[in-house]
Formats: C-alpha cells, structure tokens, sequence
C-alpha cells in the first residue's frame, strides 16, 4: 500500500513516543538519521524474549536454549532474505561503526595495494578506521569528491580507483546531503581493479530496498537502531568466499571448533565471526524491526520519504534565507541539511525544542565535510515512514518563529 | 513460536541404545586402516575417531572411538555394523534419515549432532581427509 | 537481609520465566554460569526507555536526547559505583569477550615483555585473543597450575610471573570448578614485576562484592548478561592512567574530539573507547539490573549461593558414583560440575530436560582445562539467588531417576 | 525520571545576548597577542579562538573570533569585557556561575558547554597552552 498522510498517521500508532505529550505538546520527530522510533511491536518482541524464552544459546541441551538458539538463528536468516543475501553471509556485530572496524583490522590479511578509497562525504565512522589502518600499514587514502550539485564525481572516481587500490569503501546515503550513491557504479569499478567494496548502509538500508546481489559489493554494514530495531545491533554483510577468507576479528568461545593451550581451529560461519554471548533479545528485535518494515514495503517507505523532501524543499524555498545542501528529490533519500542565514543551527534546534521539535544541529560526524562546505555544521532534518506534511508545517512555522526571535529578541 | 517437539528424551534412551552404549559393535582401534577421520561436534566437544579399510572400493573392516554420549556411541555403533561390505558410494549417499532408520528412535532436535557426528566423520574418513590437527 | 529459601523464593516472584510452565511443569532453571534470566524490573527499564526516552545522545540538542544522554551517563555512574571504581573508569562494551578483545588489540602498544601469564582454568574468552596476540607479536603463554583440590597453585604462580612478564589475566571465579581465585594476590604479583594486570569478572561480579580498589587490578571485564541485565551489554574498567594512555580500539562517532581528512584527535574518557551509536537501552538495562542487586546486597547473594553449594555437595555425595569437580564451599561460587558414572553429561542434561531442569554439559568454554581434567565434559549446575534447595531436591530425584533409566533403559 | 528544566530555551534569546551575537566585542584578532588559544567543542564542532596580551601577569588586551552560536558569541563577548585589566589569577579563579551571572539568562542544561567554551579556552590561553593540530 502506497503511503500518505493519512497511512503515515495510522503506523504512527505503533510508536509509543510519537503518541505521548512532553509539557503538554505532541512530539515531533524528525531526527530518523540518528536514530529512529521503535514500534511497540519490536519493543514487545525484546521483552516477550525475556519473559519466555530467555536463556544463552549454542550450548544448551534444554528446551529453553533451543528455543533461544532457532530464535537468533531465524534473526540472522531474517536479515539475510532483507538484502537478499545467501545463508551465513551475515554477522551480527553491535552496529555500523562495529562492522567497519571489524573490515579494517581483518581486510589487511586478505588483500593488497596501497590505496584506500573513500568520498568527501563519508561519516566518522567510514572515515576513522580507514585513517588508522591506513597508518598502521602505510597506506594512503584517497577521496572521491563531490560536485557543486552535491553527488559524487564518478569520472573522478574512475581516476582515483585504480590497480594500486586494496579498499573502495562508499557511504550508500549520505547522512548530511541525503545523496544517494550509485553503489553499484561504484561496486563495479572496485572490482575491475581488484579491490575490496565496502558500503556503508547505515542511512539506506532503513528507507529503500537494498539488494546486495545486485549491488554486487563484497561487504555491507549496517545499524539496526536506525531501522526501528534496538540499540547495539547490527550487521555486517559479507560474500561467502570472502567470509571464509577472512580472519577472525574477535575471538572467544562459540568462534571456536576446538582450542588448545597454545591453538584454536574456527568454527563455521556466522559463529567465527560471533565470539563470545551475541546480543541475542537484540538481533531477535532487529528480526522483528524487519518484519515491521517488509509489512510496509521498503518501495513504498522510500517514495513517503521522498514526498516528504519534495514538500520541505519547497517549503524551506517559501520561507527564504535558507541555504539546502541537498542535490534535490531525485538522488536524495529524506533528510535535508540547511542553514538560515545569520542564525547558528544550535540556536534554531534550541528554539525548536519549545515546540517539541526534534532535529539535529551541528557537524553530524561529518567533519571534512563540513570543512569542504566551509560551514561549521547543518541544521538536519530527517524523515521516516511515520512522518507527515503537517510534522514539515511544524518545523516551517517554527523556522519562522526562530527567525522572528533573532530579528528582535525575547523583550526583557 | 517453537518448533520443539513435544516428545520425552526419555523415548531416546531404549534398551536397545543403551545395550549399544555399554557394549557398542567396531569399537577400538583397527590395525592396518586405510582410512581414518577424527570428527569433532564444536559445540560440546565430543570427538570421534572412524577408522577404514576400503579395498577395490568396498568397506573391508571399519572400527570406531571416542568419548561420546550414548545417542553418538550408539549411532556410530548401528552405522558401523551397517555399512559393512558397502560400496564407498553408498557410502557417501547416506543421509540423516538413514541414521534415524537405524536407530528407530525419536531424535529431539537438540541431539541431531549427537546423532549425526559417527556418519559425518565416516564421510570426511572416506573421503580421504586426514584426522583434525588437535590430536 | 539475609537469604533463605523463603527469601529466595520471594525474588523468583520478580522473574517471569521461572514463573512460568513449559508442558505443565515449572522451570528450574541451574544454568546461570551460561546465562541469568531477567527481573520484570529490568525488561520494564527497557521497554520505558523506547516508549518515552528513546533518542540518540551526547549529539543531540533536544530534550529526548538530553534525557537519554543523561540516562546513559547515569548508567556509567551506577557501574562504577557497584565496583568502586573512580568515574569515568568503566567503558561499556558488549559482554567479558568483547572486553578482553579490546584489551588484546591495544594493550601491545603500552606494554613491553615477553610473557603472557594465565591459568589453566580460563574460559575460552581469556585464552584465545592472547593466543592471537602472542602470535602477532611472537609473545609465549604460560598458564598457572591446578592443584588436585582445584584451586590455584600460587608457588607456581611466583615463579611464573616474573619481569619478563607483559601481562597476567586470569579468572576471577571459574565457570567451570567454581573456584574463587585470589585475584589480588596475583595482582599483587603482576604489580611486582611491572606487568599489567587483568580480572575475567564474568562469574564473580553477579555473585559477589568486586571492589577494584581493594583488589587492585589494572583492568577488570564483565557481562551484563550474567547479572540479571541484558544480552550486548558490559563492560571493561581500567585505572585512570592507563586509559589514558591506551590507545582506542574502535574508531568512528562520538570516540573524537575533532576529524580532518587525513587525522583524528580522540575524546575524553570513556567516549575514547565508545565508538558509534551504543547499547544505550542495554546499558540502561544494566544499570537496572545493578540497583536490582545492590537492593538484595550482594554479601547476602554470595552467603546464600555458598549455602546451596553445600546442600548440593551433600546431596551429590549422598547418592554415590558422583564425581564432583569443585575445591569445597570455602573457595568456590555457586558453581557445581560432576560426572555420573557410566552417563555422559549430555544424556543426563536430555533426561533432566524432560522434567525443565536445565542444566549445562560439555566443556563449557574450557577445552583445556578439560583436557587437564582428562575428561571430554561434565555436567554444571550454577546457582542464582533465585535457587532454592528444592531446585537442588528436583535436580537430585532427576540424577537419581537417570541412573534408573540408564541402569535398564525403557521398555519398547 | 529526568532532572531537564522546564524553562523554554526562547529564555535565552534576550535582546541583549542577541545584540551582542550580531555585534559581539572583542571580535577578531589580535597584532602581538603573547597567548592564544583556540578551543572546540566536540559536540557540535563549533571553535573560538582567544588571543591576549598579557603583560605583569595582567590582560592588557583581548580579542575572540569563530563561528559559534549565540550562546557561546555572546558569553565570549561578555567575558572577554569582563576580564580587562585583570590578573591571570583572577581568571583562572572563574567558574561556570560566573559565566552565567554575566550573561543574565538561564541556560539549558543542553546548552551549557555552548556558555562555558568561552571561558575554557580563556584560560587554557591564559595557562599558555598552545593552539590545538587541526588549524
Ligand atoms: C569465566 C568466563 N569468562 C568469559 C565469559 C564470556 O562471557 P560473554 O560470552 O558474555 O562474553 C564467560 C561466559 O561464559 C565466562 O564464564
Ligand atoms: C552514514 C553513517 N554511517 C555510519 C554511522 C554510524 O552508525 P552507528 O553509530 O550506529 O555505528 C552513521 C550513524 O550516524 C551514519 O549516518
């Protein structure tokens, strides 16, 4: 079923948040990139886990621990059919971050070159490892840059990716432009010059259908707390081939076939990759999160989204003196990054917050962006599937208000 | 939202396995094996040994050994009585039901491992690999 | 207040899975080494936080990430509390392995010496990364000696840790013989010699007072996961100086004070080692879980586990070709490992299923040590607060009815 | 459950603080400044840099420049006022309830790293640490 207003208002009833009052007023939340809402569906999947099936998996011969083990087992099958990936090429790890980090202390061992390519436009998070792999191997990274319309410079792209280089490693949406990256261009320059390619999905996977087959990257990571599912939860997709290769990141009990005091063989995927009591009443939400999501259709959550940004754009344009960083409707997922001239984006989300108003001001983890735009920071506003037109009227009438407190000041 | 079955363990535990348990068939070391296999269940760390001889394709003499629960020692025992004479591809043909038939007895879903570790070793032994490295 | 079975019983009250029936029978549940299930009071914290607080922190300026930033920091506070550590000294991790992981990564770079001191009872979660290290960084392992009464051997210890040592970890209460070890006397020794000093907590900390001044350890990891709280929480401390100087492991949001393209300078402590978006619910959880447990009073939960030790070594005792793996009641947790003559410790956890008494068989994590026991598992039955002598009476009757079973098998 | 104050953030935004925002004093930099410093707030990436004369253990001179929020602009103009003429001990002896008598407004707990920057990098200029890597 497609969405609209009246559609995003009827999900908006699952998300105890959206529906309670703070002072008195509704909430209203447009701060999806950094975190999103949890419909009472996840919320009560986590706590029915603990009320009825709670118990440590893998090891246990009792009932209990069987049933807590085919649980996390259909999570991870779960997410695996989501992107359309093969049995075990997905392994849960604490999120996007930890999944990044996981590629930079392992990748070193399976490849070679001497080049790391990233884009202006990546997040700490696909930035800081790189940097830090690339001085513990003398490495160099490179940046494919953005263009005055704010997409990414593919002919660049095609220059800068070349034999020498071991990593492509791409922010799929940008989490500050709301760019969407062609992964796939990008995927297959990776591989005609034999390097790795990695796709930072944190912002894309929660609002579009992602297909890791077509995409063709060998690497994908992820967060659930951005897609309706728990905090510490995430993914990190990988090929078969490529996982086998792969050295352990983490090691510990599970992760093991058998140890010695001086020696351990690997177990089989997922579980080499899985040391240690996985986050399990976690991945059993994200599990549920998924099929909250597949209920209402990834095509149809990007295009509400997509409607939403439209309707901003234009509205933001009504109000003047506000600069968009956004390369419009058609390569841009829902989050619009702006700035109101002569007003600083923490004083526009302090004045918001009167209202209840939720957005985020600042560098949002992006600072050599920043730094190429020549700003400081963004005010952001960011969409999801329970957002409407009228939230959009809220931040309008409020970016209006904010601007009429700078021209003359709360009077004494 | 579980799919265990509803049946005992106790079901498990007839007289005809446990008489297997404590007296099991091909048990010990076999001298002059072709071929050998040290298989392993990681998730509780019992391991079983399968030893062959394979002449002209066919199983001369098997043997097996290890510390194992009554559910593997008795599966390894019924299995290594069967495939006595058997061609290497007949061998290699068995599946899971194979070994359930064998043991006419409800398998819990938590103790297939156990059940299925002497035909998956027997395999890899067949096949020609050679023992895991921790001896 | 001091714990009885009628006490005991009480507090089950709080804990819905051990509440409940599976096929018309209670649960009783004697594997809280692998895992302890939860008080409403800690599925209800979780569940509030996502229906009224959920929002991301440290980056937000509205109330809702305020809220939960402040939620989050009081959750530091309280864990650092509940050990006695100094603020800012605790780091959330995801459970003991991702700790000690974390500490296998960055300790090289701070630490010099050629040995790796452990003991012969460590959990696979505190001997496989040091095998990874030492292979890295051609380091040798030595492990203390067992005694024939299970505990550790301490003259042993004296010689092995000496100045060519870089690091001693070991286990605070096996998981496997119960075994108490004196954590600050091998401490005292590691100090001795300038190495660094590590506590594996995960089976001390839900059981009994840990106070890290007193034991003077260097580093100390845990799980929440075994103290009542959620699965993907735990935690790491570390003495002040020492975080300080190490390096970060995880890099990406949040863990950086400031991101050029090419360099990066690191927050304060303990964002330095909290990279990306974290377990915000779970360490929420956790800290429920620990105001849970300090209400108890954790002198009274170790009194009272010792109890049901004793009960069940008399009982062990009384039904005769038991093996029982435990140095005595003086030394050891709550923890009981045996071997029945003639029956595997899988067929005996099968047979006690049948009656929901989940017990735990295998090697437990501990392949070595059962190597040096000489056996391929046994069966382990670890007590909570929550356990009575009954569940000790019911675990006996279910012993007793196995050998039965064994002794003739049930008739076609 | 939360300790967040129910005061309206408009509070802030007082005629005063917002004239100095668009008109801070002490705004830009300083010929022969013998400290300086520049400070960051790794909340929101906001930096300021303070530059001093400092002569007889007295500010002679002050000048502030970056591109920050009203908050931080118009509690940095204020101090930077304030402190003229003063010993470097005097300084180093200011607290947050200093910052905030100055500013005459009540500050949300959210917004307080944006009021006390000002007066963290004054006196980590005034320490004499140098500028920060990331010029
Ligand atoms: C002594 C000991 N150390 C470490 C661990 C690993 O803990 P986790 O699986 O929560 O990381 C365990 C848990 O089984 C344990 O008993
Ligand atoms: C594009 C992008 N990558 C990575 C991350 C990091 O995700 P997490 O904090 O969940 O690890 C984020 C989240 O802010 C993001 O927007």
């Amino acid at each position: 079923m497609k969405i609209d207003n009246s559609r995003a208002k009827q999900l908006r009833l699952d998300f105890p948040i959206l529906n309670s009052n703070k002072n008195g007023k509704p909430i209203i939340y447009l701060d999806n990139g950094a975190t999103t809402q949890k419909p009472q569906q996840v919320i009560n999947a986590i706590s029915a886990f603990y009320e009825t099936q709670n118990a440590n998996i893998h090891r246990g011969l009792y009932k209990l621990s069987q049933e807590a083990t085919e649980a996390y087992e259909q999570a991870h099958a779960f997410t695996e059919k989501f992107i359309n990936a093969n049995p075990h090429e997905v392994i849960f790890t604490s999120g996007t971050t930890d999944s990044i980090n996981m590629l930079a202390f392992t990748l070193p061992e399976i490849t070679n070159g001497k080049n790391i390519v990233l884009t202006e436009m990546e997040h700490h998070a696909n930035l800081v490892p790189w940097q830090q792999l690339a001085k513990r191997n003398s490495m160099k990274l490179k940046f494919i840059p953005i263009k005055d319309d704010f997409t990414l410079d593919y002919a660049a792209a095609e220059q800068l990716i070349t034999e020498d280089t071991a990593i492509v490693s791409i922010v799929h949406t940008s989490n500050v432009l709301g760019t969407q990256n062609d992964a796939k261009r990008i995927c297959a320059l990776a591989k005609d010059n034999n390097a790795i390619s990695i796709i930072d999905a944190a912002q894309s996977i929660p609002h579009s259908k992602i297909d890791v087959k077509r995409i063709d990257c060998d690497f994908l990571a992820f967060s659930g707390h951005k897609m309706c599912g728990p905090t510490g939860t995430g993914g990190l997709y990988g090929k078969h081939d490529l996982l086998e290769e792969l050295p352990p990141y983490k090691t510990g009990g599970d992760m093991i076939r058998s140890v010695s005091k001086e020696n351990a063989e690997w177990n089989d995927l997922p579980m080499k990759f899985e040391a240690g009591t996985p986050n399990i009443a976690g991945a059993i939400g994200l599990s549920e999160a998924i099929t909250y999501l597949e209920n209402i259709g990834m095509e149809n959550i990007e295009a509400w989204e997509k409607q939403l940004l439209k309707y901003a754009l234009e509205k933001t344009q009504e109000v003047g003196a506000i600069t968009t960083f956004n390369p419009g409707v058609e390569k841009s997922a829902g989050i619009l990054s702006f700035n109101i001239a002569g007003i600083h984006s923490h004083d526009l989300a302090s004045l918001l917050d009167d209202d209840n108003i939720c957005i985020r001001a600042g560098h949002h983890c992006a600072m050599p962006l920043m730094t190429k735009l020549g700003i400081p920071g963004t005010a952001r506003a960011s969409f999801y599937v329970y957002n409407t037109t009228e939230d959009i009227d809220a931040l309008i009438t409020g970016i209006k208000h904010t601007k009429q407190v700078f021209a003359k000041g709360i009077p004494k | 939202m579980s799919n265990i079955e509803e049946t005992l363990s106790e079901e498990m535990y007839r007289e005809h396995i446990l008489d297997l348990y404590k007296s099991p068939h091909n048990f010990g070391d076999l001298e002059g094996a072709t071929h050998k296999h040290k298989g392993f269940n990681p998730l509780c760390g019992d391991e079983i040994t399968v030893q062959l001889i394979i002449k002209d394709g066919k199983v001369q003499a098997v043997k097996f050994k290890g510390q194992g629960c009554a559910i593997n020692i008795a599966s390894s025992s019924l299995l290594t009585d069967e495939i006595k004479g058997k061609t290497t591809q007949a061998i290699m043909e068995m599946k899971t039901p194979d070994v359930l038939d064998l043991m006419k007895i409800p398998i819990s879903s938590v103790r297939f491992k156990c059940a299925l570790l002497g035909l998956e070793t027997l395999q890899k032994a067949v096949q020609g690999s050679e023992p895991d490295g921790n001896a």
